[in-house]
């Protein structure tokens, strides 16, 4: 571990001076030019992250102390960097993907009247990641963990005027705190019983938590996970979260943030592995959210929902690898679906540009209004196919490696393995769907905006495109990521390629068949299953168990605050306070002020004296 | 003992007598002075003073009827402030107001320096009869007339009950000194018991003090601060002298009940009243009960004469800010609950005089109440009864209720239209008396010292 | 001369009784006046005739004539005796038993002399001797009491 | 019979009935009888046993007791009669009910 | 004379402020007054850490008898509470300085400032108290004259409610003497001697649970919350920032500075039913905030939550529960001081304080948006803000104690969100209401900023290095644990 070069410093330097120059100067003087600062941060960061990829290949790791943060009695935790082979290749990964789509976000966000606001809090999620992937221990990393939800708060917020988007903010907000409490007390108890949370000190001696301990450590951690990553119970807030702007959605809820949950379980492999039942459960969780996202994505409309789901279903995929495979898959796949989800949700944001005056200004289209926009937006359909492919799994591009490595961890259990072929049968059918219905040939039922809808300036396309070409040349990053993290790729055996490949032709045929030769379309097959539709559109009742959740919460509020507070709290002390007067207003009354009764009441005190004198005597 | 060195001890009274005597010789011989004007009140402070110097300054003598032990001396002084309170209150007062007050004030001399129970009995009857008069007398209205009356016959059940308890006392016991008898005998014992109930009833304990509201609503407000102050003290000391006759089971059982009750009725009966002088009496009947449970305290810690300094400190702060409220009332000149909204604005200084002279009153910290209800809640611990310091400190606690009630009605509640109540009262004594007072309640406050001070003064 | 003293004792509390119960003020003033009378008897028989020649001229004398006097000046007439009580009726009556119960068992345990003291010559010599001695303090103090009470008839000018 | 129980019986009897004057009574002029029951009673106590110990102190007090008895009701008289009331009637408790609660 | 200058130089100073001739005298000569209380307690860091020990700078006047001294001294909690306080008079007089107040309300200030320097100095019991209900006069009146709406019920049900409370610790005060006598045989009112011997007999439970009460009226702990809301609703801007931001802390101290160390064996025995009250705070406070409707309100449950942790950190009993109480404490009223001063911006320019009243004011007011977004962050705890620590380490302190209430207060962060969101996004974010569309709704002044800058830099600074403050605490943090 050597100290850190100067490489490591500009990573968090160089954004920090963007955000502040950008917040005390620009933001107030001139605002159009907010993201100049910021893309140079950028390109920074990218400049330095793939310097270090390069240190990093050579066998170098560094990490290093800043500055000590807590220092009580039993709890010191000190700020530093840790960039070692892991942090460097996913750090990489986030910096290429998010200068490009910063790139992208200029032209898209060129029109939007707080243009320099959203640069400001793109960048502060962007700084946050950085951080989350080089903090060096597990307290530093929950800070940008909260640092990032912060920031997903106030992009999906963004525009403050709709009532949707702000009910998405804190939804998401809310889950991942749910999260986050798990995580804050997998914290805590990793402080109770090994007195330290760097990474260093627990990962150099595993010896120190007992496996029953780290199972809960290791439960806890994943709990978090689950809310970052979508994982199955709380992944209701990523399809809500589509009423942030494009670029939020692609950088955040596609490439980086969600991954963020990935990293974590990836970061604390040695945690993990000392918790015998906890990788399987974790594979299976990976495994059921995965279908569970896919099936979700099939049936939607809205293109920005389908992709949504999408991401939750190869989020599961990670899971699955991480938890069959090991680090190596997850990773992997990690990378690869940054470069090819940030891409589709772009070409999804172009569609949406282009069709956006077409559409009267929605935020979003689906389904019904796209239809053969290839002739319209050829470099869209171009990026949007290498995309679609590499989602898909078609053998020579980066995701049919990435989803071979993690199916051949699956394959170790029938159930694990079922689930995989079915995600990737799954997840050729909906992005077929997608391509089909919206690039190739427009359908009877379908709006079909084709004629004036728009191809995306460069300044949008170019981007989006080096990002499909890099999902669809990732696959020979393979090899030197594996030897960059040391570990031995452990290829599917050919039984387990073949079965793949025919699912994913399968899933092609399917979408195939369900876009064109079902009669009357999607619409007509939609009015003929109107329960179906319902179940699925509200993923099967979960949807809802959520928000009545929630609502339970705030009526147990509602009720604590209205009806014992006011009610029962605040009558009840006037109440007893005000004993006290009636009292006297009923001894009041009596007295009548008659000379005979003073004198009365005073023989008989008298008397009482000379009684109990006599009588104790 | 030579004459004059036997009469040393009744100096202070017979300083009063003398401008008693004084008083009513010159009202015999002028007689155009017919209103009230200064030269009798002179002559009366000039009494007060001698008896003050008296009893500073006399040897400490020991004649059979009286004796100037420190705790005698301390009484006079104690009576001495209370009277130059009320006459400086008063400005001005008729020869016949001012031989009145020389004569209550000479009853109390003898009262603090008896030695023998009948003296105790004539100071008891010296000190009463002129306030009778003097109720009716400063203010002569019905209502003034009415509490006269009703004071005196109460007043007269209960010097019965003192004789009768002597006498009793003198047929078990054969002997008339305060000092701790050898025989114990039932006669005795009622004696004790009878005495000590015409000593809660001057001090306005439970059930004896319901003349005590009307005499102290309908008298003039600055003789209201006299008895509250002066004669209550003397009600305490004739308590403090009986129970050291060896009161058996009226101290156990007897004085910690009656404590209890004379606290909290006087407290729940001063919550719903709308005179403030009523009310201010039923807080003072509360008092006598604090004062009862501080003396059933010193006698459980054993009666030592220094011991009682908790005594005679919450006597003291209770004087200051009780005279002191009286005349701040007066001052202000606020009768009813009614007229104190917007006082604040009306007559500042009076309001702000006012709302420390209640907040002391109420016992709360900065001022000399909490001094003296901290040193009575630490003697009831002391004395081992956790459960009358409670109770104290829940009867102090509905104690603030009306005063913090008055205090807001008096600086928070908003000024009516048109200005009610009589004006602030101009007299300069009376604004002098009670920045006295309150300037020696917010003192005493941060002066936790001060019983140590008295104790090694008893000693 | 014990029986006297009885005699002379339930006599007294006889016409205290009467002077209770009498519809009009001079009634009970005359019972008064038999009181103090068998009350003076009762020093003389106990041998303090100083005691009972001075019970007679103060108060059989003076006390009473100032009674008379008073009731005299007062409008005479009486609509109701007794008082309009806020406690029950029977409550009024009931405490001044209790005083006598309370009194009277303190007082059981009195001496055993059955014979009725009597005093001895010097007893009264003695008392002068004290009241111009030791005790002139006390006596001027009454003197100065009595001042006091004389100072209630003078008429304040208002 | 014993001396002592007659004197003690007399005065405590004496004494409840001087009390229940001031209890009973509505006349304020019959009050004032009352209380000098009351003090007749003690004084017949304090000379009885006087008497018995031969102790001058005793006689003195009951003397003097008399002189403050008769002050005590100088002072009563004069705050009686000083008593205006329409009705013309005996000055009675009755009249004397203003200030109360 | 070296601290008795902290809380004399106010208390001398209130009446000459309330006697100056103008308002303009009187507001300079108090901000002069608290500006240099300030600077005088900064400059106390020297001599502070010069000496060793726990308890430094003592100063004591004659010993009277029964061990009635008048003794000052100071340690870290106490010192850092002295900063708050000091602190949070400054910002409470600048921040409302614009108002045109009669020169009592700055005498009130200055006053209650006084009281609560000698709360957090005054090592005899008697003094303690004393300067404990001195602090509520200036407070009754400053709710009472100048709230609003029915500021008269408030301030009386406020004095009452504290002196109920008050008079419950005077009782367990004298009794904690009384058994400290029983045990030792010697009269003392010292704290430090009072908390060497360890008081028990028949009557200790009773004494413990009279002091606790006492104390828990003030901080406040669940059951006897009730005058805060109103209290807060009713009081001025600059009130509440002073009631929230330092008078809560007394009843923390108290229990910090009296009832644990002279109780150590009860207080650990109390631990479930101590610390489950704490975690009733927290989330009774929490569900209360989100279900009110006007801000004020709102703020004043979240201090009831927060309070909670601090109840939680102390009575876990353990070096890091209770640093992380005292961090709390400071975390505290920095953030529901600038909550109240925001509040107070908003309802001097629009008079209404209703969530439904507001709404848009992200674009009319951007800078308001901001500091109250950060401000809020702050409260709700998140990580990298002051909040955060102090909340992890009292997580931290009730975990070592008891992991399942541990798991219960931590609900209270989500809760935290449920509350600070929502409120931020229906004032600033949701469609504009009838009072945000006064013109008087304009976005704060300069003077307004530079009181929030002031206050934002500490919020930073303590999130991201806590160090200092935890190393100045540590000294009388390890001497409790150790009991």
């Amino acid at each position: 571990m050597s100290p850190l070069p100067a490489a490591a410093l500009v990573l968090l330097a160089a954004p920090l001076a963007a955000l502040a120059f950008g917040f005390f100067v620009t933001h107030r003087v001139r605002p159009r030019t907010t993201h100049l600062p910021i893309l140079a941060s950028c390109a920074a960061v990218a400049a330095a992250s793939l310097a270090l990829l390069g240190g990093a290949l050579g066998g170098a790791s560094w990490s290093g102390r800043l500055f000590t943060w807590i220092s009580a009695a039993g709890v010191q935790v000190h700020f530093g960097l840790l960039l070692d082979p892991l942090s460097v290749s996913v750090l990489s990964m986030v910096a290429v993907v998010g200068f490009l789509i910063h790139i992208y976000a200029v032209g898209y966000m060129r029109h939007d009247a707080a243009f320099s606001r959203f640069f400001l809090y793109f960048h502060l999620f962007f700084f946050a990641m950085v951080g989350l992937l080089t903090s060096d221990n597990y307290l530093q990393l929950y800070l940008f963990w909260e640092g990032v939800g912060l920031a997903s708060f106030l992009l999906i917020g963004f525009w403050q005027h709709k009532p949707t988007a702000r009910a998405a903010a804190w939804k998401a907000f809310l889950t991942n705190r749910v999260g986050d409490v798990g995580f804050l007390l997998a914290i805590l108890l990793l402080f109770r019983w090994t007195g330290t949370v760097a990474f260093a000190d627990l990962f150099s001696n595993p010896s120190l938590l007992s496996s029953q301990k780290a199972f809960i450590v290791g439960f806890l951690l994943f709990w978090g996970a689950c809310a970052k990553s979508a994982q199955f119970p709380l992944y209701v807030w990523l399809p809500d979260a589509m009423e942030g702007p494009t670029p939020v959605s692609a950088l955040m809820h596609a490439a980086t943030m969600v991954t963020a949950g990935v990293f974590l379980l990836a970061r604390s492999y040695p945690l993990l592995e000392r918790a015998p039942g906890l990788l399987p459960f974790i594979a299976l969780v990976g495994a059921f959210t995965a279908v569970w996202g896919a099936v979700g994505a099939f049936f939607r409309k809205d293109i920005k929902r389908i992709l949504a789901y999408s991401t939750v279903s190869h989020l599961g995929l990670m899971t699955l690898g991480r938890g069959g495979g090991g680090v190596f898959p997850a990773v992997f796949h990690l990378i690869v679906h940054g470069f090819f989800k940030a891409a589709l949700f772009l070409c999804a944001g172009n569609v949406i540009h282009g069709l956006h005056d077409s559409l009267g200004g929605a935020p979003t289209a689906t389904v019904d209004d796209a239809g053969g926009l290839r002739a319209s937006m050829p470099m869209t359909f171009a990026a949007f196919t290498l995309g679609a492919v590499s989602l898909a799994g078609v053998p020579p591009f980066g995701g049919f490696w990435s989803k071979e490595f993690v199916l051949a961890g699956a394959f170790g259990t029938p159930a694990l393995a079922a689930l995989g072929l079915l995600t990737a049968l799954g997840s050729s059918l909906y992005i077929g769907r997608m391509l089909f219905l919206t690039f190739l040939g427009r359908r009877s039922w379908q709006k079909g905006h084709a004629a004036h809808a728009h191809e995306a300036p460069p300044v949008m396309w170019v981007p989006v495109l080096l990002l499909s070409l890099g999902g669809a040349l990732a696959g020979f990053l393979a090899a030197p990521l594996a030897r960059l993290l040391g570990v031995e790729p452990h290829h599917a055996s050919h039984t387990v390629t073949a079965l793949s490949i025919a699912s994913m032709a399968a899933g092609f045929g399917l979408a195939w068949a369900a876009a064109d030769l079902a009669p009357g379309g999607e619409p007509a097959w939609r009015s003929r299953h109107p329960a179906l539709l319902e179940a699925v559109e509200s993923d099967f009742g979960w949807q809802p168990f959520c928000d009545r959740a929630a609502g339970a919460v705030a009526g147990a509020a509602r009720f604590l605050g209205d009806i014992v507070e006011g009610s029962i709290w605040d009558p009840g002390t006037e109440d007893a306070a005000a004993a006290f007067p009636a009292l006297s207003e009923v001894l009041g009354r009596r007295a009548r002020g008659i000379l005979n009764d003073y004198a009365l009441l005073m023989t008989a005190g008298a008397a009482g004296l000379a009684i109990l004198v006599s009588l104790c005597f | 003992m030579t004459p004059l060195s036997e009469l040393q001890p009744a100096l202070p009274a017979l300083s009063h007598a003398a401008a008693l005597t004084a008083l009513c010789a010159a009202a015999a011989v002028c007689r155009r002075a017919k209103g009230p004007s200064v030269l009798p009140a002179a002559v009366s402070a000039a009494g007060c003073l001698a008896a003050a110097w008296a009893a500073a300054a006399a040897s400490s003598a020991q004649g059979p009827l009286l004796d100037l032990d420190p705790a005698a001396r301390l009484w006079q002084l104690l009576f001495g402030a209370a009277a130059l309170l009320f006459i400086a209150a008063r400005g001005a007062l008729t020869w016949r107001a001012a031989a009145l007050l020389s004569g209550s004030l000479c009853g109390m001399s003898l009262l603090a320096g008896a030695r023998n129970l009948f003296m105790l009995f004539l100071g008891l009857e010296m000190m009463s009869l002129p306030v009778y008069l003097l109720i009716h007398g400063l203010r002569p209205d019905k209502r003034s007339l009415e509490a006269a009356l009703k004071y005196f016959f109460t007043g007269a059940l209960a010097a019965g009950f003192f004789l009768f308890g002597l006498a009793a006392y003198y047929a078990g016991t054969g002997s008339m000194t305060i000092a701790r008898s050898p025989e114990a005998s039932p006669a005795a014992a009622l004696g004790v018991a009878l005495m000590a109930a015409a000593a809660l009833f001057k001090l306005g304990a439970f059930p004896f003090m319901f003349w005590l509201p009307d005499a102290y609503e309908a008298a003039e407000t600055e003789l209201t601060a006299f008895m509250a102050t002066a004669v209550k003290a003397a009600a305490v000391l004739m308590l403090m002298r009986v129970l050291s006759l060896g009161a058996g089971a009226v101290e156990t059982l007897a004085l910690p009940t009656l404590a209890v009750l004379t606290m909290t009725f006087g407290n729940i009966m001063a919550l719903r009243q709308k005179d403030l002088q009523r009310l201010l009496a039923w807080s003072s009947v509360a008092h006598a009960g604090y004062l009862v449970a501080a003396v059933w305290a010193w006698r459980r810690l054993g009666g030592p004469p220094h011991a009682a300094a908790t005594v005679y400190l919450y006597l003291g702060l209770y004087l200051a800010a009780s005279a002191g409220a009286f005349l701040a009332l007066r001052a202000s000149g606020a009768r009813t609950r009614e007229d104190l909204p917007g006082l604040a604005e009306r007559a500042p200084l009076a309001a702000v005089l006012l709302v420390v002279l209640l907040l002391s009153l109420g016992g709360v910290p900065p001022t000399g109440g909490f001094t003296a209800k901290f040193f009575v809640l630490w003697d009831l611990w002391r004395a081992g009864s956790p459960l009358l310091a409670a109770a104290v400190a829940f009867n102090s606690l509905v104690g603030l209720g009306y005063y913090v009630g008055l205090v807001r009605a008096m600086t928070l509640d908003a000024a009516p239209a048109e200005p009610r109540g009589e004006g602030a009262c101009p007299r300069l004594g009376l604004r002098a008396a009670v920045i006295v007072c309150a300037g020696l309640s917010l003192l005493t406050g941060v002066m936790p010292g001060l019983r140590a001070g008295l104790e090694g003064l008893l000693k | 001369m014990l029986t006297a003293f009885a005699l002379c004792g339930g006599l007294a509390v006889l016409f205290a009784a009467a002077a209770l119960i009498q519809k009009t003020l001079y009634g009970s003033a005359m019972c008064l006046m038999g009181v103090l009378l068998e009350v003076a008897a009762l020093f003389v028989l106990v041998g303090a005739d100083l005691m009972g020649f001075i019970q007679v001229l103060v108060y059989a004398g003076a006390v009473m004539v100032l009674i008379v006097i008073a009731i005299l000046s007062a409008p005479p007439n009486i609509a109701q005796r007794w008082t309009a009580s806020a406690f029950p009726k029977p409550a009024a009556w009931l405490v001044p038993l209790a005083v006598f119960a309370g009194l009277a068992s303190a007082g059981r345990m009195g001496g055993l002399e059955a014979a009725l003291p009597q005093a001895g010559a010097h007893l009264q010599r003695e008392m002068a001797g004290l009241l111009f001695g030791p005790w002139a303090l006390a006596v001027e103090a009454v003197g100065l009491l009595v001042l006091i009470a004389s100072l209630a008839v003078v008429r304040e000018d208002a | 019979m014993n001396a002592e129980l007659v004197a003690w019986a007399a005065a405590s009897a004496l004494f409840s009935i001087g009390t229940a004057f001031l209890l009973l009574r509505r006349q304020l002029v019959a009050m004032v009888v009352g209380i000098e029951l009351m003090v007749n009673a003690a004084n017949i106590l304090i000379v009885f046993h006087a008497v018995r110990r031969a102790d001058p102190q005793g006689l003195a007090v009951a003397l003097l007791a008399l002189a403050a008895a008769a002050a005590e009701v100088v002072v009563g008289f004069a705050l009686i009669l000083s008593m205006r009331n329409d009705e013309n009637e005996a000055p009675e408790s009755s009249h004397l009910r203003e200030l109360s609660g | 004379m070296l601290l008795t200058g902290l809380w004399a130089l106010p208390m001398l100073t209130a009446p000459l402020v309330w006697a100056a001739p103008s308002r303009r005298a009187a507001r300079l000569l108090a901000l002069a007054a608290s500006s240099a209380v300030l600077l005088y307690s900064i400059w106390l860091w020297g001599p502070f850490s010069a000496e060793e020990g726990l308890l430094r700078l003592h100063e004591s006047g004659a010993p009277g008898a029964y061990g009635l001294r008048y003794h000052l001294a100071v340690d870290g909690v106490s010192l850092s509470l002295c900063w708050l306080t000091a602190f949070l008079s400054l910002v409470s007089i600048v921040a409302t300085w614009s108002d045109e107040r009669p020169n009592a309300y700055w005498a009130a200030f200055l006053a209650l400032e006084a009281a609560l320097m000698g709360v957090f100095l005054m090592q005899n019991l008697f003094w303690f108290y004393v300067f404990w209900d001195a602090a509520l006069i200036p407070m009754f009146f400053i709710i009472g004259l100048w709230g609003s709406g029915n500021r008269r019920r408030a301030a009386f049900k406020f004095i009452l409610y504290t002196f109920v409370g008050g008079l419950t610790l005077l009782l367990g005060l004298v009794g904690l003497v009384a058994l400290h006598h029983q045990a030792t045989g010697a009269w003392t009112w010292e704290i430090p001697e009072l908390t060497r011997a360890t008081a028990s007999g028949p009557w200790a439970p009773y004494v413990f649970l009279a002091i606790a009460a006492g104390f828990a009226v003030k901080v406040p702990v669940f059951p006897l919350h009730n005058w805060l809301p109103d209290a807060h609703t009713e009081a001025p801007a600059a009130g509440s920032v002073m009631l929230a931001g330092a008078m809560l802390k007394m009843g923390v101290y108290g229990l910090m500075r009296i009832l644990v160390p002279a109780f150590p064996a009860l207080s650990a025995a109390a631990l479930p039913w101590a610390a489950g009250l704490g975690v009733a705070s927290i989330l009774y406070g929490a569900l209360c905030a989100m279900a009110q409707k006007d801000l004020k309100r709102l703020i004043a449950f979240t201090s009831v939550s927060h309070m909670g942790f601090c109840i939680v950190g102390i009575f876990s009993l353990t070096p890091e529960g209770l640093s992380g109480a005292a961090l709390q404490m400071i975390n505290h009223g920095l953030s529901t001081g600038g909550l109240f001063l925001l509040v107070g911006f908003l309802y001097e320019r629009a008079h209404a304080r209703g969530l439904d009243d507001f709404g848009g004011l992200a674009q009319s007011a951007p800078w308001f948006a901001f500091f109250f977004a950060f401000v809020m962050l702050s409260s709700i705890g998140l990580p990298g803000l002051n909040g955060f620590v102090g909340e992890a380490l009292s997580l931290y302190g009730l975990l070592r104690a008891s992991p399942p209430l541990a798991a219960a207060a931590s609900l209270g962060a989500v809760l935290a969100a449920a509350y600070g969101l929502p409120s931020f996004q229906r004032v600033f974010w949701a469609p504009p209401g009838p009072a945000s569309r006064s013109p008087l709704v304009r976005d704060l002044t300069f003077r307004e900023q530079a009181v929030l800058w002031t206050l934002a830099v500490p919020i930073v600074g303590l999130g991201l290095f806590p160090k200092p403050l935890l190393d100045l605490v540590a000294p009388a943090v390890q001497s409790l644990a150790q009991r």
